[in-house]
């Protein structure tokens, strides 16, 4: 990547639908700003969040990906936010053993009433991107180009 | 290949003014299977739900990508369209590019390549898209009603009206609520008990209604339709079938000194008791708290002298399960406490109480029979001074942020009421505002100004001081640009009310989300203000929202109406987007059961085909799509990726994460 | 001159809801000319001259108690500091000079006194 | 012991017990041991062996064998019958099929380790083997040729079993996340560059996918149309990464730390510091559990306390 | 335990009794007052402005000096405490002070309000513990009716104090039960004494201590305890008829039979 390139990361944004895609809706709907650069897909609970789409997210060119659900206990389906929030655990443990940057992956819970909290995490999880620069070490875990 | 129709909505300049709709349409019409790309002013719109059905029509689409709100908003709205076009509805898909992005972003340019992002997510999603039909499941006849004050009788006796079983869980040993305790109503000044009793003898009579008092919800499960329920009903030491509500032992158990929490503390009751004098159920309950028998087994008088041999020292927690249709949430308000506002001394002198309280004081039934005395000394005030907004409209540091709408009225009520039954009180009221929209409320207001002389003073009191009898109230008038300096006799303050301490676990029992506040959410806040966002869930009362009566009564009503609405159907449609175990891959493992919420998932031994004419016998997972509600635990719990999900497919999933990763 | 006062104070006076408990909280009350909810309401409407003219602002006795009560969390007694330190900034008009000081003086009169006098009356 | 395993074995066929024998025989190598099922006398007196390089964990091979009819005996070494219970609790072993021997271990040898070339034959003679080279006889200390995953061998205890052959061990103390917490010691620059190193061997052969016990699904997400991340041989580097990330979660709270994949790898990269690193955090953050241990302890991923800790807590424990 | 000790000015000068007393009475109970070297004036007043940074810097020297030696700050003057403990705070929590100061005191790393500000009282509450001093207690203050005067600067704006309830305090009242004597409940136990502006408007400050005066006094008060020198001084000095005032080291010492035993 040229340096004197603007980089503009792709972030993606899980987002259960109950709670966070309708705080997500809040903070549009209270004109709240984040950066373009986050782009949500729906899923139905953050237990619906399977790895393997984070991995996929980063293969195909993300440079962040975080997980909003509802905030534990809160769960529509009742414990589908926990069963995710072990598995999100120990799959970021992973990823940082592997020595992938730890910022790269995060999980928030934010409720359908917290339209404010929905655009500072991603306004915050953005600006860490950023700060971060492109996604590179996961691709270039196996292949050395040195 | 799917044949796409997209549709990019203006929402009038909600989403054009931000978001170059043209362009969208353009660049989308050039991916693959896109057949007919367009845009169009309000796609929600008559107009514009015959131009996409028409589409539909003409291009032959098999599936419809539609640019524009939130699915939350009008998902079904456009489902609804298409399958009346002849496409399956759920081969629709929504780019949200209002709320996700034509509100967030400022720069056109920035925005217009969001949204063709986002129409690109879309658009891959479709194309795995496949129909789908939604299956049922049987309605259980049966309403639940949790809390059984103003707002719980009222719903119950509706949905027994319309002739549907209703249970009222209630965790005080009375239903009646917040309105037994209050004296008269505003703006009619109608004795709120006159009003009130009958409807509770009604619910107590009607054979439909069942009142669990003095009991609790203790676990919620399964969904809209079947809801299974455990209520506790706590021991209460007294046989309700035997209990006549003579209330014989109220009158001779020696322990006399327990707070008379009907009458907020301000005086004293016995160990049994019955709440008040009209009590639903009539029957006495045993403080346990206070019992000398019940705490060193020694005593034992209530026991003796009831003639119908009601007491029972070793009675339980009795645990009901029932099986419900459809829950209403009726937990209502309690004030706050006060301990965080001493500046007015509520707990340095008796004679600074609460609004509550106050009506205590002015109720026949009340510590005082209803003749208004101070706490402190039983002498009659001459002046009172009302603080308004104690608690509300606050900083959140500081307290509620919210207004907590009846004080206005109930003050009005309360400074009318002491004029005119003690024409010789002077009376203050201290507001910020007075709010009174209602119908006759104002006109109730302006009488306690002008007919019965209360001094409505704009401004807030800082500072009580008690001193010699008397209470020093410092204040600001700010219309006359001065500091007053009150020598009261009794301060009322207007605290803010808050929900129910119940309702923030019972919120978690439903999945049914709070605010910031613990308020319900309700569906929509303007087009189903008594639903919650949980099917199944219906709020009445308070517990959504500060309400008064008249508003709580017509909640209450609604919700049973939506209630109602939901028992008289046989069956519901179910959510289609259920789990689906690939056969062929499943391992039988027994993963994708231990993390289903609802019980879905079975298992069964199933001969397949091996080769060369062998069978193989293997254990296969089964899902009831009625009872699977599609949240998709299953799918990632399963180690070999045979269980998916309709609707969110892995690979539409991927789709979209390719789609917006490209 | 607003958002100087803004600034300095790091207030914001929009918070206010007007209820006047500060006022009402105010020992100063009959000292000044404008009082607590006024300073708040004139800096949000710009009347910063008439309020840096005006009688008491020196009169604030720093006791927090419209910090204290406001509801609102506006803090009130930070927008009248700033006031009087841009009076003080501006024309040099301090309240009280050393030669005063001797006679006011008795012989309990606690240091803090002085030196809180020299801080809030001038600069 | 061979000869006890042999004639256990033929004892097993005779007296109906099985009509089948699950064991192992010689490979390419004798040294390289391979697992095999025996049905006769003769079979098992030709062919059947175990010595120091027995380390194929038989387990896998019975999610097929208990369903082929009749019944077949198994001989299982203390970290195999971890595994074994693993897929008795996932269903995936018919129990009732299966006769399970529980032989004893001492530890496997690493043939690498003996430092020898040329290798002829090993004789086992007590404490120390006896190494018959191209090049003359040597005598090396078992200990010294001991395989690495042996040497912190979490147990050597059979958990499961219808009759022993030795004596029965317990659950050892040996620290097996040493290398782990290594690795967890390096910055991530460190970290990222060491499996850089290792994985980049990777040649995609998929021994450790096939040697798996764990990963013994019906059939493979990396086979599979459907999943989204079906390759045979990666198309880039990426889907390399990927390759093992998955498996390494997949197999969460299933491993039951038998180092096989570690064992056939060609290229020698040390898959089970993945695995034991998942273990380990499952043990420091959900409290100990050992896949295959026991019948009923609900797998972490598939349990879950209210409060257990934040995502977050992998920023925030510190370390590099 | 040894804490860091700031006396301020006052009390070095007029205010003797509150910190002679109080060292004494430390003495005691067990806990040492290491006095800062250098401490300098730390204004009296707490400079509100967000833009007054200068002003700030003595408080700043103190509570690194302490720092320094991993001790908290105690102070006994409420208005050293008050100011003392605002700067802290707004090191802690603006990071535009922060920097300033770090550039003002030329700072490699930038002091962060690391220092805990201790009163001595909340010495007395959260570190011996009142049930303890109770314990220590030699000659118990029995049947003397005190009075808590409080005054505005220990517990005001309670969010940054965090000393105490602000509108209905209680560390003064459990301290004179702790010393055996029966604390007296009055409102305006908070109310502003209007002791900064002795200087200016004498019969200002005397509306207002008559008020205090008159609420203690209507609600059985005998005699009244503060902490603060200014307030004792207006207390004293500018009522009309008022009760005896002493600082709450005088009579911790005097219960504490340190008192008697210096005579």
């Amino acid at each position: 990547m040229p340096v004197n390139e603007e980089f503009k990361p792709t972030i993606v944004a899980f987002c259960c639908n109950w709670c966070s895609y309708a705080g997500a809706d809040l903070s549009g709907t209270n004109r709240l700003q984040y950066p373009a650069n986050v782009k949500i897909i729906r899923i139905p609970c953050s237990c619906r969040l399977n790895p393997m789409f984070i991995l996929r997210a980063f293969q195909r060119g993300a440079d962040g990906v975080i997980l909003c659900g509802c905030h534990p206990g809160d769960c529509h389906y009742t414990t589908g936010n926990y069963y995710a929030r072990r598995r999100m655990t120990l799959l970021f443990s992973m990823l940082d053993f592997l020595g992938i940057e730890r910022e790269r992956t995060r999980v928030e819970w934010v409720s359908a009433a917290e339209g404010a909290k929905f655009a500072a995490t991603m306004n915050e999880f953005s600006a860490t991107i950023h700060k971060l620069g492109p996604n590179r070490r996961l691709e270039d875990l196996r292949c050395r180009k040195d | 290949m799917q044949r796409v129709g997209v549709f990019v909505c203006w929402c009038g300049s909600n989403i054009a003014a931000t978001v170059d709709v043209e362009k969208v349409a353009e660049v989308l019409a050039k991916e693959p299977g896109v057949v007919f790309s367009t845009n169009y002013q309000y796609m929600c719109s008559q107009a514009g739900q015959e131009m996409i059905q028409e589409s539909i029509r003409k291009y032959n689409l098999t599936g419809v990508v539609i640019c524009s709100c939130s699915p939350r908003m009008h998902e079904n709205t456009f489902r609804k369209t298409c399958e009346k076009a002849g496409l399956n509805p759920y081969m629709v898909e929504i780019a949200n590019i209002r709320e996700q992005c034509s509100w967030i972003h400022k720069d056109k340019d920035t925005a217009t390549e969001k949204a063709i992002i986002l129409g690109r997510a879309a658009i891959a999603k479709v194309h795995l898209n496949a129909p789908l039909t939604a299956g049922t499941s049987p309605v259980k006849k049966r309403a639940l009603v949790i809390g059984g004050g103003i707002a719980g009788i009222q719903t119950a006796l509706d949905i027994a009206d319309a002739g549907f079983d209703v249970d009222i869980v209630e965790k005080e040993p009375t239903i009646g609520g917040k309105m037994t305790q209050i004296d008269k109503t505003f703006p009619t000044l109608d004795c709120a008990a006159c009003i009130l009793t009958p409807k509770m003898v009604d619910a107590a009579q009607n054979e439909r209604i069942h009142i669990y008092s003095y009991s609790e919800v203790s676990s919620v499960r399964g969904f809209v339709g079947n809801f299974k329920v455990t209520i506790k009903k706590k021991a209460r030491f007294v046989d309700e079938t035997k209990c006549t509500g003579c209330g014989l032992c109220t009158e001779k158990c020696p322990q006399k000194k327990v707070p008379n929490l009907f009458n907020l503390g301000l005086d004293n009751r016995r160990a049994i008791y019955i709440p008040f004098a009209q009590a639903v159920p009539k029957v006495a309950t045993i403080d346990a708290d206070y019992c000398t028998m019940l705490k060193s087994g020694k005593c034992g008088v209530c026991s003796k002298v009831c003639t119908a041999g009601a007491i029972d020292y070793q009675q339980k927690d009795a645990f009901i399960e029932q099986e419900y249709g459809a829950i209403v949430v009726a937990t209502g308000f309690n004030p706050i406490k006060l301990d965080k506002y001493d500046e007015f001394a509520y707990s340095q002198s008796p004679d600074v109480v609460t609004s509550l309280e106050f009506e205590r004081l002015m109720n026949a039934a009340g510590p005082t029979g209803g003749t208004l005395l101070r706490p402190s000394d039983g002498q009659h005030p001459h002046t009172i001074v009302f603080v308004q907004c104690v608690g509300s409209r606050c900083d959140d540091s500081k307290g509620k942020p919210y207004c907590s709408k009846i004080c206005c009225m109930y003050t009005a009520k309360h400074a009318m009421l002491c004029r005119e039954k003690y024409p010789d009180t002077d009376v203050y009221v201290f507001y910020i505002d007075v709010r009174t929209p209602g119908k006759n409320f104002d006109e109730f207001y302006r009488r306690a100004v002008e007919e019965y002389g209360v001094h409505y003073v704009k401004g807030m009191v800082g500072k009580v001081v008690p001193e010699n009898g008397k209470l020093k109230v410092q204040a600001s008038d700010l219309i006359g640009n001065q500091q007053l300096h009150i020598d009261a006799d009794m301060v009322v303050l207007a605290a803010a009310i808050e929900p129910d301490k119940s309702a923030r676990p019972l919120a978690t029992m439903l999945t049914a989300s709070m605010d910031t506040n613990d308020f319900f959410t309700e569906a929509h806040p303007k087009l189903r203000p008594v639903e919650s966002p949980t099917a199944g869930i219906f709020l009445s009362g308070a517990c959504q929202g500060p309400k008064d009566i008249p508003e709580t009564v017509a909640q209450a009503s609604a919700a049973a109406a939506k209630v109602i609405g939901l028992l008289n159907k046989d069956h519901l449609i179910c959510n289609p987007c259920t789990a689906t175990p690939d056969e062929m891959m499943c391992n039988g493992c027994s993963s994708c059961e231990k993390v289903c919420p609802y019980g879905a998932i079975t298992y069964i031994d199933k001969e397949f085909r091996g080769p060369n004419r062998t069978t193989l016998i293997r254990r296969v997972a089964q899902v009831n799509p009625a009872v699977c509600q599609g949240c998709g635990a299953c799918t990632v719990a399963c180690p070999s990726g045979a269980m998916d999900l309709k609707g969110f497919s892995n690979k539409q999933i991927m789709a979209e994460v390719d789609a917006i990763c490209r | 001159m607003i958002d100087t006062i803004k600034r300095i104070s790091g207030v914001n006076p929009r918070k206010c809801m007007k209820c006047g408990k500060c006022t009402a909280s105010c020992p100063a009350f009959d000292r000044m000319q404008f009082h607590p909810h006024q300073f708040v309401d004139m800096v949000e409407n710009g009347r910063i001259d008439e309020l840096m003219n005006s009688e008491g602002i020196d009169f604030c006795l720093s006791c927090f108690a419209c910090v204290e009560r406001c509801p609102r969390n506006v803090e009130p007694a930070k927008v009248i500091e700033a006031v009087r330190l841009a009076v003080i900034r501006q024309q040099g008009g301090a309240h009280l000079t050393p030669d005063e000081i001797p006679a006011l003086l008795d012989d309990e009169l606690p240091q803090q006194a002085i030196t809180a006098a020299f801080r809030k009356y001038r600069k | 012991m061979q000869e006890r395993l042999k004639q256990k074995a033929i004892e097993l066929l005779q007296n109906g017990t099985a009509d089948r024998i699950l064991g192992w025989k010689a490979g390419e190598f004798f040294y390289d041991l391979t697992p095999a099922v025996f049905t006769s006398k003769e079979q098992i007196e030709k062919d059947f062996v175990f010595n120091v390089f027995a380390g194929a964990n038989l387990s896998k091979y019975l999610i097929a064998e208990s369903r082929k009819g009749g019944k077949v005996a198994a001989f299982i070494k203390p970290c195999d019958s971890y595994s074994f219970q693993q897929l008795l609790k996932e269903h995936r072993i018919l129990r009732d099929n299966v006769y399970v021997v529980g032989v004893q271990c001492d530890g496997m040898c690493d043939v690498a380790k003996l430092g020898c070339e040329g290798i002829l034959g090993v004789q086992e003679d007590g404490e120390s083997l006896t190494v018959d080279t191209l090049y003359g006889k040597k005598t090396v200390k078992k200990a010294d040729a001991i395989a690495d995953r042996c040497a912190t061998c979490k147990s050597k205890k059979i958990v499961v079993f219808d009759e022993l052959i030795g004596e029965q061990g317990e659950e050892t103390e040996a620290d097996r996340f040493g290398e782990v917490a290594k690795l967890e010691a390096m910055t991530p620059e460190e970290r990222f560059d060491f499996w850089r190193g290792e994985l980049s061997r990777c040649i995609r052969c998929n021994a450790c996918r096939n040697v798996c016990p764990a990963c013994s699904c019906e059939k493979c997400v990396f086979d599979n149309a459907n999943s989204g991340v079906r390759n045979k041989a990666a198309a880039d580097s990426f889907e390399e990464n990927m390759f093992h990330i998955i498996r390494a979660f997949h197999v969460t709270g299933r491993c039951t730390d038998c180092g096989e994949c570690s064992r056939v790898c060609p290229q020698n990269i040390p898959l089970h510091l993945l695995n034991r690193k998942l273990i380990k955090d499952i043990n420091e953050l959900y409290g100990p559990y050992q896949a295959g241990a026991d019948m009923d302890t609900k797998p972490p991923l598939t349990n879950f306390t209210v409060d257990d800790c934040e995502p977050s807590i992998v920023h925030e424990r510190g370390g590099q | 335990m040894t804490y860091s000790y700031f006396p301020g000015c006052t009390l070095k000068t007029k205010g003797k009794d509150l910190d002679i007393w109080g060292r004494a009475s430390a003495e005691a109970l067990g806990f040492t007052l290491e006095e800062l070297p250098d401490w300098q004036c730390c204004g009296a007043v707490y400079p509100m402005a967000r833009d007054e940074i200068a002003t700030k810097l003595s408080s700043v020297r103190a509570l690194m000096a302490a720092g320094e030696k991993g001790q908290a700050l105690v102070t006994l003057c409420s208005a050293c405490h008050h100011v003392i403990k605002r700067v802290n705070n707004d090191l802690r929590t603006d990071e535009a002070i922060r920097d300033k100061v770090a550039r003002y005191l030329k700072l490699e790393t930038p002091y962060a309000g690391e220092t805990d500000v201790l009163h001595y009282l909340e010495v007395l509450r959260d570190k011996i513990g009142f049930d303890k001093l109770k314990e220590k207690v030699v000659n118990p203050l029995t049947g003397r009716k005190i009075g808590a005067y409080y005054g505005c600067m220990l517990l005001r704006p309670a969010q940054e104090m965090g000393f105490d309830d602000p509108e209905n305090p209680t560390i003064l009242e459990d301290f004179i039960r702790a010393i055996g004597a029966e604390p007296v409940i009055y409102a305006r136990r908070n109310e502003c004494c209007g002791g900064y502006c002795t200087i200016k408007d004498k019969g200002f400050a005397t509306k207002q201590v008559d008020a205090i005066m008159d609420n203690a006094k209507a609600c059985g008060a005998e005699e009244l305890i503060t902490a603060c020198p200014l307030c004792l001084y207006n207390l004293k000095e500018n009522a009309t008829e008022g009760l005896p005032v002493a600082y709450f080291t005088e009579l911790l010492a005097e219960a504490l039979g340190v008192k008697e035993a210096a005579k």
